[in-house]
């Protein structure tokens, strides 16, 4: 047991799969010597060569294109993207033909590939490293999207991923690469993508979230009175709708967070199901507490734009009295 | 020195079996063995009598958007022929005949243009990729399937065909770029038809050469008449080599045409000269290589007879397998989303409903059920 | 008044506003000459000239990203994307730049254009000419997104669009291209972007749909004896929640159709809202009947994809007997 | 002819006052008279006092992320100069020197790298447009731009600027590619620094030069000493010129260097040699510059004091009204979404919620009321 960052459990997970299996490969901008802008390939240029880790052009679409034919021809490549804002280059490649691949073909062809991509804000960055995707590749069948929210999960969610034989996009919330260190277990571990962690338990009211608000919503917790069950997603899609709908059946309650646009946000889709599985138990309509629907401002007001512990709070409260 | 060259290079054109039936007997020898060439040319009738049988199921309604290959057969056969079975070809989707040499059944394409994803289905060992419907994007798999073979060290390399219109994507710049800087053994194949649709080639590119598209990486450049099969055959086998023994990229420009319209869908003569189609009808590759071997005395008219009437077969029971496939299943278009379905998504397949009340499991009727839409 | 299809009312829609603010012009793929794939643009080259129709490279990034520079510079470029599936290279330039410019710059550059984009299926076209994008950039802030479900409101709704000052994007649901004719007014008239219209009254509920649809709808009530209320959204951004509202407050019961895939489609969105404005007003979930949660299959089982009639039908009959 | 050449072409490297301090005096003729280059001379010191002040202010969090321009003064700068007023400037985000001789305030490019979009709200008449943080992307708004221009038939041309890295994505080649088929004048200006982040310049383009890049368009292209203000302006001339008269693109490739970090994020010690940095430092612009205004007698020490003196006060009141700048207003971000605003738009930014409950128009405490997350 090591007490690890987020970044430090990837990081881990990445070594430890490629001493396992030769065919895992990294590639992406500044991933080599540089050890990523992040530093989460950090030393494994050194430890596995240029061949295993390798700088590419900058051009995302490339990454992800001929990351798809690596996958195609036998290789289980983990692409970086340095940032969601640039995930937008390669999203045709991802959509049309990663996330196609195996139906399209009838199994013949298949792409098992692990995209990587810092996502979220909340660390004055510049404009565009600040957004968060999730929804719109959940709403890309033939993907699966997963968003841990700690580095115990961190590790077990990559290594399932890069075992998975389908596109996996994994999401790292880097407001919380280094923002705490759990215990990880040095062996190798899984977790097994589509299944919801329970936070914490309660009684009376759900919060479900997933990535970085995780953290605010654990702090909103703390400052109410209620008996409150956090679930965090961990994945996106396929979601555990069955954990939700045990806890919302139970609590009546429901509230949302999460960092992206409110409209078509991955919130609607779980309320929805809520509404669709616990309609009769819902003691109150399921409220969402997320991005707005405006442009994530530069970062002086990027506080203001995030689903921060006051607003959770609030509807917490809301919720409840309803 | 205040002004210095610091690059210099030229393009060359090569060409061995012109449109006038005269052979290069220097550059051609030993290009195409005698027999092949036969091989070949009866290659050739077969693809174009598929395209008029292709054309008339999709007029009577049996089958959907086709386009047709007519006059460009020998670029994509000349390379297929020129290169290892083992070596990927990645076609965009003029390339019947070169994936037909390889081996690829040719009721495949008839069942992809049927509206069937069958047709993809390719056995790997075939080394073929399925046809690429979004213009320019498949370049970076061949370049990602080369990059695989050589960090593996195979000898395998990969060829990717496109059209000059492909040339003007965002996904061909990075493909070329990729395989340059990063030493990937793939030829780039670009068939330049004259058109992209309605949109004449100097549109996308209107440089003196399509070939110099490769300058621009420090690639080798070259172009090629493309509906001479030996020059064809010659260049691939020249790219192959440097690609399998250097690891180095080659940019292929075939000059040829398309005698057709775009597809099925497409009227040509809403936007091409008659005159222009007239002067290329000339220089078909079929009529080229026909002359040729006639010359040589390869062919007669009663090998041509038996080489129809062979083409005919072929494509009838061709046709006849693409026709006679089973019914796909409604099953199959979720069964093939993962290797393990998620839940919810075996759900919408057992009860065939996306609203919730639907899913309640006394609804099932077994995953193999009439679709709720046929029933009407 | 003329009787036109869609198609015509789009196409004379184009005429009329080019006519009128030489500011217009078109681009694209096979726009020019050939006057388009589906000859929405027929006629216009011959008409307007080569400058004000142009042909362009076959490279969608590069014909959204240079119509971004028309507009900057004081144009009002209406780009054409061939196919909904080829807009996907567009992604990056339509949400890092034109949803984004008139914000990051708090107005000192504005992105006043229109893309149009054939999108839906039902048509038996080859693979990816079949999808439905709209929930996509209803998710990307700074977009508005349209779609007409009838000549009339084709082109009401695309003057409206060309004369947005924000950028517009333009589904165009090709399979009723050219399914019916409807009375189109000739001279020049607006449908404000943001207003659904209520296709047909009803007491007991309420349909929301947008796009072909509408017509599979239709017929659904047809056959229904029950008192339907049909609404087509007509703009999915920013949506006409009100008109929403106020029909289910009436019916209590709502079911939602759409071809693009459940999990995030647009359905989500509405669905939340209703729960948020109508809770206590509901008398069963909202349910969805939308395209399934995989890739739209070629075209020998894409009516089994589509939300036709009978589903809806089952959906309705369901909803009312909850 | 089996094999006949189809394609010749060079590129040429343009130098005038090299590294040791030689003036090509035939080619730099009038390139830029005395007067002028004491007042570029000067607006470089100011430049890069800038970076030096910026670099503090990011490392006591008065500032974001913030790119140095170290190095590179020369190129944006000499591309300004050489430019008319009205022609568009187009940048990236190291051109600093170019945009603030045309007239940007220095504070609005503190303000962007402070987290301020006002410093993105740039006056029109400037023809400048903000920076661009994807890479490559803004390439295509200025082919656009000059479209645009082109169609009301004004002079006004476009000047992109952009990194080596940047070469790599395909927007820049659509861009390109849009500008040579459809004469746009737009001119391409590549500032190769040897680096993208930690990636050297041959991943992203292994040619012999990057300016061949634009041979791919059949589109001038020239190599251009970066360092060297009056190849850069000489060289831009011409580009406008051509671009100006004919609509016709060039590609400028600067050669050049980066002498800081990437960003104030970024530790180039991890994978550069401090040797190369070196090497590069003997060759810089401002050095450069300055010995060759002291040999002509048009600099002395106590002009140098002078301009320092001058630059500090500049660079101080800039960053002043930079960080004296009233907060934003929470209402801001909403309100710039559209022209005119959504009603649930309104709603959000009245309430600050995304949840309905919040909704309730009981719950309006005005539009510029204190953000519920900054209360705590
Ligand atoms: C990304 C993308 N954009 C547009 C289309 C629509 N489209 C299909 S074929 C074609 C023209 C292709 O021209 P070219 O590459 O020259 O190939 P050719 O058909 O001439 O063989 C176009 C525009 C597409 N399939 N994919
Ligand atoms: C599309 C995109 N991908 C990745 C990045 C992250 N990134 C920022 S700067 C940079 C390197 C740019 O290199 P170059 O174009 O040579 O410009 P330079 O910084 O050297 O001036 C990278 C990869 C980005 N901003 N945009
Ligand atoms: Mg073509
Ligand atoms: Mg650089």
């Amino acid at each position: 047991m090591a007490n690890l960052t987020l970044v430090q459990a990837i990081n881990l997970a990445l070594i430890q799969e490629m001493e396992a299996d030769d065919r895992v490969m990294l590639l992406g901008e500044d991933v080599g010597p540089n050890g990523g802008v992040f530093r989460v390939t950090d030393g494994l240029h050194a430890r596995f060569g240029g061949d295993r880790v390798v700088d590419t052009p900058l051009a995302e679409s490339g990454i992800i294109g001929t990351a798809i034919g690596l996958a195609m021809n036998g290789l289980r490549p983990v692409p970086e993207i340095q940032f969601e804002g640039f995930l937008g280059p390669a999203y045709d490649q991802i959509t049309t033909h990663a996330a196609r691949m195996r139906t399209r073909t009838r199994g013949a062809f298949t792409v098992p590939m692990v995209v990587r991509v810092p996502i979220g804000g909340g660390i004055h960055a510049p404009e565009l490293h600040s957004d968060s995707p999730e929804a719109i590749y959940a709403h890309h069948p033939g993907l699966k999207v997963v968003m841990p929210a700690s580095p115990y999960d961190a590790k077990g969610l990559l290594i399932s991923a890069i075992r998975d034989p389908d596109p996996v996009m994994y999401f790292e919330p880097k407001r919380i690469y280094r923002a705490f260190r759990e215990e990880v277990p040095e062996d190798e571990y899984t977790i097994p993508i589509g299944e919801a962690r329970v936070v914490s338990e309660g009684e009376e009211l759900t919060i479900v979230t997933w990535g970085a608000p995780v953290v605010q919503c654990m702090k909103a917790i703390e400052n109410s009175e209620k008996s409150i069950e956090l679930i965090d997603l961990r994945t996106i899609y396929p979601v555990d709708i069955d954990a939700i709908e045990e806890s919302v059946k139970k609590t009546g309650r429901c509230v949302i967070v999460h960092e992206a646009p409110k409209t078509c946000g991955f919130g609607a889709e779980i309320a929805t199901s809520i509404m669709e599985r616990c309609f009769l138990h819902l003691e109150a309509p399921v409220q969402r507490v997320t991005g707005f629907d405006t442009v994530m401002p530069y970062y002086k007001l990027e506080l203001e734009y995030l689903p921060e512990t006051e607003r959770i709070s609030r509807a917490i409260e809301e919720v409840a009295a309803y | 020195m205040p002004v210095k060259t610091v690059f210099e290079t030229k393009i060359d054109h090569v060409s061995i079996l012109d449109e006038n039936g005269n052979f290069d007997a220097k550059l051609g020898k030993g290009v195409i063995p005698d027999q092949d060439a036969v091989a070949l040319f009866e290659h050739m009738l077969t693809c174009r009598h598929l395209d008029e049988v292709a054309f008339k199921l999709q007029r009577s309604g049996r089958m959907g958007t086709y386009p047709e290959n007519r006059g460009q057969e020998a670029t994509s056969l000349g390379a297929a022929y020129a290169l290892d079975k083992k070596d990927w070809l990645v076609p965009c989707y003029r390339e019947n005949a070169g994936l037909f040499w390889r081996g690829l059944p040719i009721e495949m394409v008839l069942l992809h243009w049927m509206g069937d994803e069958r047709g993809n289905q390719i056995d790997n060992e075939l080394c073929i990729t399925p046809l690429a419907i979004p213009i320019g994007t498949q370049m970076l798999h061949a370049t990602g399937l080369a990059w695989a073979a050589k960090y593996r060290q195979e000898k395998q390399i990969a060829c990717t065909f496109f059209g000059d219109g492909a040339t003007s994507e965002g996904d061909f710049h990075e493909a070329a770029n990729f395989a340059a800087n990063l030493d990937l053994p793939v030829i780039f194949f670009c068939q330049n038809n004259g058109w992209a649709i309605s949109v004449p080639s100097k549109i996308q590119c209107s440089a003196p050469t399509v070939a110099q598209r490769g300058l621009a990486y420090g690639m080798d450049c070259v172009q090629v008449d493309g509906n001479d099969i030996f020059a064809v055959v010659k260049v691939t086998r020249d790219a192959a080599k440097l690609a399998r023994e250097k690891k180095r990229p080659t940019f292929i420009e075939a000059v040829t045409y398309r005698l057709g319209d775009h597809t099925t869908a497409d009227d040509a003569r809403r936007y091409r000269d008659e005159k222009e189609v007239e002067s290329w009808k000339k220089k078909d590759p079929i009529l080229r290589l026909e002359k040729y071997l006639r010359e040589k005395k390869l062919w007669t008219d009663k090998k041509h007879e038996a080489a129809l009437a062979k083409a005919r077969e072929t494509v009838t029971a061709a046709v006849k397998r693409a026709e006679e496939i089973a019914d796909p299943k409604i099953a199959d278009f979720f069964n093939s989303m993962y290797a393990e379905l998620p839940a919810d998504l075996k759900r919408q397949r057992d009860t065939m409903c996306t609203h919730s009340l639907g899913l309640d499991p006394s609804q099932l009727e077994g995953t193999e059920r009439q679709a709720v839409n046929s029933q009407h």
